[in-house]
């Protein structure tokens, strides 16, 4: 199947920076792509290459199967969602919607059966007379979203949709969002610097890094099986608990020792002599309020209270550990005792950043 | 490649614009060194092969250009007039002092009008209607008035003429300057026990010092370039450099185009230099505030 | 002396006592008993007299005199006054106004009265509103004190110095309108024979507009480089040489009860004469100004140029290329009952008048009659870059001033001066002449008819009149016509 | 005086009770304690005052004039002037050259102001990207406005004279001599003058629509771009729109500035050939000037001044609003 989107070593150098480089993603049909990233890590850029506004400096953006990295935005079959919505807010929502299907110069009935199916699956029908500049952030986010999808796009790229919203709000319109690109099928570009939107909506979530993809994959790939330190620091919530740890090699075999764990070993191809990090999820740290014997003492420095589970911030020898527990586990003060599997745990390559598993995990 | 040709053509049309935008200002200056039978040559002198700064010393020193007009064949024996030197000292003074007053005036209002809303929302808008009547309608009256108070063809009757048709500018953008200062600042020197006047003097008013000294230069410019107020309020005892410029004019006699041009070449340019010196605030001027940059 | 300008008709003088005298009914003769006081006062050195005269009545005061003259005219008035200066120790300060601007700036100070000039130079046809304004002081009192019997005997033109009977300012330029020929192109035998050949008279300076039309035409050969004239065809020229031409059609501009005549049949021809003449004139007459339009006849590139003493002056100057190649005449007249009619015309002209809140009036007045002198006025009229033109006879003979304007020349101008028709002296000039030149104007640039046009101004001329006080123009009308030069006098309707 | 009420000010005398207060005024001389003049209003007397003695007095002097036939010929002061009832009024409905000057004005105004905003629109396109001279343009362009509008005239008046630059540009594009005399031709003499008003102020108006064009949101325009519309669909539906607000801003300043030209008037024609160029400013000067009929043009003053005020400030909102 022909991928509705393809980057082909799409690369753009402003002047001596180098924003993006020979980043190639392939999107398939009704597919939901996040390009996820800190700010600054060219996601911006390729979202531009791909929508047509900065021509690539090297590289193919094909859509369909169709090269239109010379095309101009407007023929791209491409919808976009800005940021701000960029509601034209000096015209009516109707005249929105109708904005993109004038210029596909559709014959007027054909316009007017979009709009009315559009509208009622994004439930502007209320909406439909009042001026852009009227609206509120959720309706014009809709209204951005359906005035890209009436033109029926390829594809819709969506350029941090949510940033503008308060936290409530933007968790009722991930749902919103999802439903909408399943019900129609829709292949989406989502680019976000937000992990958890990247990780509720996703097919796959690409992580983008000055300017290159550090790791593709579905979310639960991502998560639990993060190609890079950077990778791992960059998703998950709490973020990831890092742990210094030195790794000893003798012939084949690398013994990695820490104080939160005993003779793990590692491919010692994997990984070289000497201080490392190590890293390991909140989620994945296994608290018990009584001592066992493969356990490790920690006491309870200060309990955050997220209703459905708590953070305990751990003192575990000189470092601080975060894990997370059910309600009401323990208390600050108390003592716990901490254990973590070594197929969880994620060892960091301080040289390169890669990260490498215990054998057998 | 279209695109390429495209941006090509963009900057031919900003060329073009420069080009026309440039040239009666070109005119002016080339004129204004042209010696006397290049002034209505056919087909006419575009730059002169004979450059001569005659026109300029029959503008400031008409006796030495007398001397060398009768030294020198082929020179124009034009009109004696006085000296140039007295219409732009009286445009410096008129100019300066009634734009000390305007802003001197304009501020303690505009401060008035922000801070205490005085006269309610339409006060200020009242001062804007001054300038939007033409000044031709009131200058009958004003005549007639300023003769009665001694005031025609002096300079203090010039000088309030141009206060008052100045202070809608100076109101309205002071106005928007102090809009745009933090009035929290103020309210904090008041209460480090500052009256409201200091702590506007002693705050404020170094915050919006920049903002009203191009107030200040943009209402020299619009004074300094007056003309009807000039031309009908004088007779003589004042001179200001506009009206210098229609003295070398004359429906009867023609115009002396070399040294009404090297006139005008003067007197405008310090108006440029002011021009581009507070251009960031140009806009502001001429829309009275209502559009920054 | 008095034989020397006398060459047609009584002294000027006398045609103003009689004009005056002829006006039963209007008590303003003071003309007659003029001078006792002055026997003493001999013309020769009026300047000394007047001068020191002045000197005495200002003593130990501490007194100065402001002049406003039009812009460009310091070269005549500077010089006068330094010696004045000088005889006296009375100082003079000059206010220069815009030349268009002068005569509304006296004005004005009708109404402000603060005293910021004691005399000004304001042009001629406006000292009918200055004087009803009450700027001017009516001069009859000082003249009859301080003038001598011969001081106006002299001069060339005077009824402009005169409003009502009453004396109002000196006359010191010779601003009559006359004509500059192309001599070599008259004087060329061929052209002669094709002219005559074709016309049955000879080319020579023409006496009538018709003829001068003629050879306009005759010479007007645009795709050689020839044009037939450089006459004014600007707004604020154009009525002027229709003034002429009206005239030498031989009416006057009002009937006697003061209903314009200036759209009769004669007005009508004389307009559509003119247009007709414009065909032959060359490209910048419609652009070009005084200045200008002496530089294009300078070229030399064309026959006929109408203009003042200054248009000689730049002629005959270096940068001229018509120099000593020219010929001058009057503007030319009309047959009226077949007999030539001419009517030269003084047109502009600027008048020495004392303000009437001046706070020595005598001293200003003595000033103007200093200027005016025949020492001083020869002086004035010397300065090759002033405005003044010969005005007294005594002009004619200076040897600097023979000089500046050819003699051929002067015997031209003081022939044209002699002779000359008013401007329109009348309270509201101004108003009346700008009606008329828009009016010609339109018709000359085809917006309207030459009928419609001057139809148009017949009615706003009546409405004008109406306005300034019917009795009061009347007054004034009769005087002036009274004043025309005696052979015209009686010639025109 | 001014400077006493700004130390006692400083002092921080206090006293309270003005009108409109918001801020509590603080700080009140003794003498105009004593007048009974709130401090806040004491700030603004000075400019009200000096408007007072220059607008307000000459504005009810022409009411007074305009019912009279005052002429300063008559001798008479303006106060004794005969009253003539509304004669003027009547005089002024049946004065062509009155009728045609205003007509001619907004002529003039229409003109001017449609040439200008439209070639401001268009540069102001040209200017929206950055290149490297781009400063360098905008500081030739917006040279005009800065010229004294005297000088401009004087220029326009070499340029537009029949052996002028511009007629020779003529002749060398049609090759053969040209030497139309612009100036005296009553179909052409006004355009000079209104092209010298607009090659004046058009960069005005240019910077004005740049300012706006700069700050439109950009991504409203990108939107419409990315839905494919021609750019100019975009111009018209999307970036004009959003423009209204600075342009109505020019419009009506550049409207109101417009139509009391007189500087060019002045200088190039004067009104002439047989007023094919009077405005109503220059109407008025020749009226009052020229004729001296001060009555008369007191009450065309009059008609003047109540028909720009009630337009203008009808129209005023969007500078209401603005600021």
């Amino acid at each position: 199947m022909t991928p509705r989107l393809e980057m082909r070593g799409l690369s753009k150098r402003f002047g001596d920076v180098e924003a993006v480089s020979k980043l190639s993603l392939a999107l398939a049909p009704g597919e939901f792509v996040s390009l996820l990233g800190p700010s600054g890590c060219g996601k911006s850029t390729t979202l531009a290459m791909v929508a047509g506004f900065e021509p690539p400096t090297a590289g193919a953006v094909v859509v369909d199967g169709k090269d239109m990295t010379g095309t101009p935005p407007g023929r791209r079959r491409i919808g976009l969602v800005f940021q701000d919505y960029a509601v034209f807010s000096r015209l009516s929502v109707r005249d929105n919607l109708l904005f993109g299907l004038e210029a596909q110069r559709l014959p007027r009935s054909e316009r007017k059966r979009r709009i009315e199916a559009m509208a009622e699956k994004l439930e502007l029908g209320s909406l439909m007379r009042r001026r852009g500049a009227s609206l509120n952030m959720s309706e014009m986010q809709r209204v951005a979203i359906a005035r890209a999808l009436v033109t029926e796009p390829s594809l819709l790229l969506l350029d941090e949709p949510m940033s503008n919203l308060d936290a409530s709000l933007r968790a009722a319109l991930r749902g919103e969002l999802k439903l909408i690109q399943k019900q129609l099928d829709q292949t989406v570009l989502y680019v976000t610097h937000d992990q958890i939107e990247a990780m509720s909506m996703s097919d796959r979530i690409a992580v983008m890094r000055a300017g290159r993809i550090e790791q593709i994959g579905t979310p639960e790939d991502i998560y639990h099986r993060p190609a890079t330190g950077f990778v791992a620091g960059v998703i998950g919530d709490p973020p990831i608990n890092l742990v210094a740890c030195t790794v000893k090699r003798s012939g084949t075999k690398a013994a990695v020792a820490s104080p939160l764990h005993k003779g793990v070993e590692l491919e010692s191809a994997d990984m070289p002599d000497g201080e490392h990090a190590l890293g390991v999820r909140p989620h994945d740290v296994k608290v018990s309020r009584r001592p066992r014997s493969d356990h490790l003492q920690a006491s309870v420095r200060f309990v955050e209270n997220l209703g459905a589970e708590n953070i305990l911030h751990l003192e575990f020898g000189s470092s601080l550990l975060a894990a997370v527990t059910p309600p009401g586990f323990a208390a600050a003060g108390e003592d716990v005792w901490i254990k973590a599997e070594p197929r969880q745990l994620h060892f960091i390559r301080r040289d390169d950043d890669r990260v490498v598993r215990a054998k057998g995990a | 490649m279209p695109r390429r040709l495209a941006i090509f053509l963009r900057r031919m049309a900003v060329v073009v614009a420069m080009v026309i935008a440039f040239f009666p200002i070109f005119w002016l200056f080339s004129t204004s060194v042209k010696p006397y039978d290049e002034w209505a040559a056919w087909p006419p002198v575009w730059i002169s092969d004979h450059p001569t700064l005659q026109n300029y010393r029959i503008v400031f020193f008409p006796k030495a250009a007398r001397a060398f007009a009768a030294k020198q064949s082929g020179s124009l024996d034009y009109k004696v007039s006085g000296s140039a030197w007295k219409a732009f000292e009286d445009s410096a003074i008129i100019s300066t002092c009634a734009t000390f007053l305007s802003i001197l005036f304009g501020t303690l209002a505009a401060f008035s009008i922000v801070r205490f809303r005085t006269g309610g929302p339409n006060y200020a808008f009242q001062f804007l209607t001054v300038r939007m009547m033409p000044p031709i309608a009131v200058v009958v009256p004003i005549v007639a008035l300023f003769s009665m108070l001694r005031l025609a063809d002096t300079y203090f009757g010039m000088i309030l003429a141009y206060t008052a048709f100045t202070l809608p500018f100076s109101i309205w953008m002071i106005r928007s300057f102090i809009e745009e200062a933090p009035q929290e600042l103020e309210g904090a020197a008041m209460i480090h026990g500052m009256g409201q006047m200091e702590a506007f003097i002693k705050v404020t008013l170094p915050l919006v010092k920049g903002g009203i000294l191009a107030t200040a230069l943009f209402i020299f410019i619009l004074n300094w370039s007056e003309f009807l107020f000039a031309l009908v309020l004088t007779s003589g005892n004042v001179v200001t450099v506009t009206l210098q410029v229609a003295n070398y004019v004359s429906a009867s006699s023609g115009k002396l185009y070399g040294v009404q041009a090297a006139m005008g070449a003067i007197s405008t340019l310090p108006v440029i230099l002011f021009g581009y010196i507070i251009q960031r605030h140009l806009v502001r001027g001429l829309t009275f505030g209502a559009v920054k940059r | 002396m008095k034989r020397l300008f006398n060459g047609i008709g009584p002294s000027r003088r006398d045609v103003l006592k009689a004009g005056a005298t002829g006006l039963a009914g209007f008590a303003m003769s003071p003309l007659l008993g003029r001078g006792a006081h002055a026997e003493q006062w001999a013309l020769k050195n009026i300047h000394e007299t007047a001068a020191a005269k002045a000197k005495e009545l200002a003593g130990s005061r501490n007194v100065s005199l402001k002049i406003m003259q039009p812009s460009g005219s310091l070269g005549n008035v500077k010089p006068v006054g330094d010696l004045w200066t000088k005889a006296t120790g009375i100082p003079v300060h000059y206010l220069e106004v815009p030349l268009g601007e002068i005569n509304q700036k006296v004005l004005l100070e009708a109404v402000s009265k603060s005293g910021s000039f004691d005399l000004a130079l304001p042009a001629t046809f406006g000292i009918p509103d200055l004087a009803e304004s009450g700027i001017l002081v009516n001069l009859d009192k000082y003249a009859q004190k301080y003038e001598p019997t011969d001081y106006q005997k002299d001069v060339l033109y005077t009824i402009g110095d005169y409003y009502k009977g009453s004396l109002y300012g000196y006359q010191t330029d010779g601003d009559t309108y006359l004509m500059f020929y192309n001599k070599d192109w008259l004087d060329n035998a061929d052209e002669q024979k094709g002219f005559s050949d074709k016309h049955g008279y000879a080319l020579k300076v023409p006496d009538t507009w018709e003829q001068l039309d003629a050879m306009m035409e005759w010479f007007h050969r645009p795709d050689k480089g020839m044009y037939g004239g450089a006459l004014f065809r600007t707004q604020y020229f154009i009525a002027w040489e229709w003034w002429g031409r009206f005239h030498a059609k031989g009416f006057y501009p009002l009937a006697d009860d003061l209903t314009p005549q200036i759209n009769n049949d004669a007005g009508i021809a004389a307009l559509e004469e003119l247009i007709a003449a414009s065909k032959f004139l060359y490209p910048g007459a419609r652009t070009n100004g005084l200045f200008e339009n002496f530089e294009a006849f300078g070229k030399g590139d064309k026959f006929a140029d109408i203009g003042w003493g200054g248009t000689q002056k730049f002629l005959n100057s270096d940068k001229s290329k018509i120099k000593g190649r020219l010929a001058f005449g009057d503007m030319p007249g009309g047959m009226v009952n077949g007999e030539l009619l001419r009517t030269p015309y003084f047109n502009w002209g600027w008048n020495y008048v004392v303000s009437s809140v001046s706070p020595d009036p005598e001293i200003a007045y003595l000033f103007s009659l200093f200027a005016c002198s025949p020492v001083m006025s020869t002086i004035a009229v010397r300065d090759p870059g002033g405005y003044f033109d010969p005005i007294r006879g005594i002009h004619y003979k200076d040897p600097q001033i023979q000089k500046t304007y050819t003699e051929e020349f002067l015997v031209a101008h003081k022939h044209s001066m002699i002779n000359s028709i008013p401007d329109f002296y009348l309270k509201g000039q101004g108003e009346y002449f700008d009606e008329l030149r828009v009016n010609i104007a339109a018709a000359d640039a085809g917006t309207k008819t030459a009928k419609a046009a001057l139809d148009d101004c017949a009615a706003s001329w009546e409405r004008i009149t109406r306005r300034m006080g019917k009795r009061s123009q009347s007054v004034q009308w009769h005087f002036l016509k009274a004043n025309y030069p005696a052979g015209i006098r009686d010639r025109l309707k | 005086m001014i400077e006493t009420e700004a130390r006692d000010g400083a002092g921080g005398v206090h006293a309270a009770g003005a009108l409109h207060v918001e801020a509590e005024p603080v700080g009140r001389s003794g003498l105009l304690a004593r007048l009974g003049i709130p401090f806040n209003v004491a700030l603004v007397l000075p400019a009200q005052l000096t408007i007072m003695v220059v607008v307000v007095v000459p504005t009810l002097i022409v009411l007074w004039l305009a019912v009279t036939d005052w002429q300063p010929t008559q001798d008479l002061a303006w106060w004794q002037a005969q009253f003539i009832w509304f004669w003027n009024f009547n005089d002024l409905w049946y004065d062509q050259r009155f009728i045609n000057a205003l007509i001619r004005t907004v002529f003039v105004v229409g003109v001017c102001i449609g040439v200008e905003l439209s070639l401001a629109l268009a540069l102001a396109l040209l200017f929206v990207e950055e290149w490297w001279w781009k400063r360098l343009a905008v500081s030739v362009i917006i040279l005009p406005m800065m010229v004294v509008p005297v000088d401009a005239a004087n220029a326009f008046f070499m340029l537009f004279n029949d052996r002028g630059p511009i007629n020779h540009m003529i002749t060398v594009l049609i090759g053969r001599p040209f030497t139309f005399s612009w100036l005296s031709d009553p179909t052409w003499a006004m355009l000079p003058i209104m092209l010298c008003e607009i090659w004046q102020w058009t960069p005005l108006m240019f910077l004005m629509v740049l300012t706006g064009m700069m700050a439109l949101p950009q991504n409203q325009v990108r939107a419409a771009v990315a839905l494919g519309a021609s750019p100019v669909r975009i111009f018209r539906r999307i970036v004009l729109p959003l423009l209204m607000p600075v342009i109505g801003i020019a419009v009506l300043i550049r409207s109101i500035e417009t139509f009391k030209i007189f500087d060019p008037v002045y200088i190039l024609t004067r009104g002439q050939p047989g007023g094919a160029t009077e405005t109503i400013s220059m109407y008025m000067y020749n009226g009052a000037f020229v004729y001296f009929r001060m009555g008369y043009i007191a009450a065309a003053a009059l008609i003047v001044l109540v028909l720009v005020l009630s337009i203008c400030i009808a129209l005023s909102k969007p500078l209401k609003r603005h600021t």
